[in-house]
């Protein structure tokens, strides 16, 4: 098994994190999913769409993934983000690492998110009823 | 040269790309490329942010441009 | 669906998790599992057993549960933890909660477990090649 | 009155319970019965703490017993 899973995929499946995360080393997984909400400031949200510049984006997920490996004492990471159309209650991102205790692997986790959010080159455009947008294009 | 645009670039610009022709003043760094699209299409002034990729990574504004680049624009993120 | 899922179980199945955490109001999901590790300061573990006050470990991961409730904007929490011999890998806990945002869940997530940890009447003993200890039972 | 044993508590005694029939002394409160059993069982006081629980609640010290509640001591819990 790869110590680091780097992908970006059309389908993600949430139930399969623990299983690549798991080792003999590992007392604690952490594992957050960002999932698609109904509402965003009041308004209906029908559907969202990802887009990405796939190769950069790739070497962005890795480098923050190295990152967190040096930052932290973690035996797996797995940062698995998806494109294209994602409707309400679907997985969109799911990142996450294995330690040998806990603090390890939940501030490595909220590093990997937080991280991706701010570098990895990844649209989401939020379709409403009436309109489209792209998330944070603008101030 | 040839720059690839991503989520609200493509719909700025109206195309997945710009393109510069060899007798079109060309950008000679990321700057240039900036205030070059910037003046074309006044869109782009009115982003969060706007940053520049050469070869697959982020570039500073001092990043010098060749034409056998691979040269994107990109718009303020928002995955996650 | 329930809002709060609050179980004791002989055999965890994180797969499942998700799904359960799942809700369309939720943006983020943060789960935390603890797994058998093969390893305790040095020896190799062969197996954990754990034992339970049951009727009084449901109340108390219930209070902790309602009080993350209280604490946070949770849109679901799940507490649920094994009972019975897990060899190495196995999930033995697996806490998690679903909010709108992720300072939420990942706040929640940290308190259940490191709550869970304190009070709630589960006991762990390991068992070495030539020994079994009650852990932490000594100074 | 009958006081549950659980983890090293079991071990410790060599049974699950312990019976306090109606001749012996019984203790009238939580911080008594912490009291008793350390005497009759030294195990207990090297423990890293004791606690007990009446009615499946946490009891401190000057909880009173009733020999119809149901009374349990807890080691060190180390679950998770």
């Amino acid at each position: 098994m790869n110590k680091k899973i780097i992908e970006i995929v059309d389908i993600i499946d949430a139930s399969q994190v623990f299983t690549e995360l798991s080792d003999t080393q590992s007392g604690g997984i952490c594992v957050f999913v960002g999932t698609v909400r109904e509402h965003t400031k009041g308004e209906e949200v029908v559907s969202l769409e990802f887009e990405t510049y796939k190769k950069m984006a790739l070497k962005e997920m890795d480098k923050i993934a190295k990152e967190a490996m040096e930052k932290w004492k973690l035996n797996k990471v797995i940062i698995r983000h998806a494109v294209g159309f994602k409707k309400v209650e679907a997985p969109v991102v799911v990142v996450g690492a294995s330690s040998a205790h806990r603090d390890a692997c939940f501030e490595a986790c909220r590093y990997l998110i937080d991280t991706l959010k701010e570098t990895v080159p990844i649209w989401k455009k939020e379709l409403f009823k009436n309109k489209t947008v792209w998330v944070s294009a603008h101030p | 040269m040839e720059v690839l645009l991503f989520g609200i670039a493509k719909d700025i610009v109206g195309d997945s790309q710009i393109q510069f022709s060899e007798t079109d003043k060309v950008p000679r760094s990321v700057s240039e490329l900036k205030k070059m699209i910037s003046e074309t299409y006044p869109g782009f002034g009115r982003l969060s942010s706007l940053a520049v990729a050469v070869n697959s990574e982020y570039a500073q504004d001092d990043v010098p441009l060749d034409r056998n680049d691979e040269i994107a624009i990109i718009p303020p993120v928002s995955g996650g």
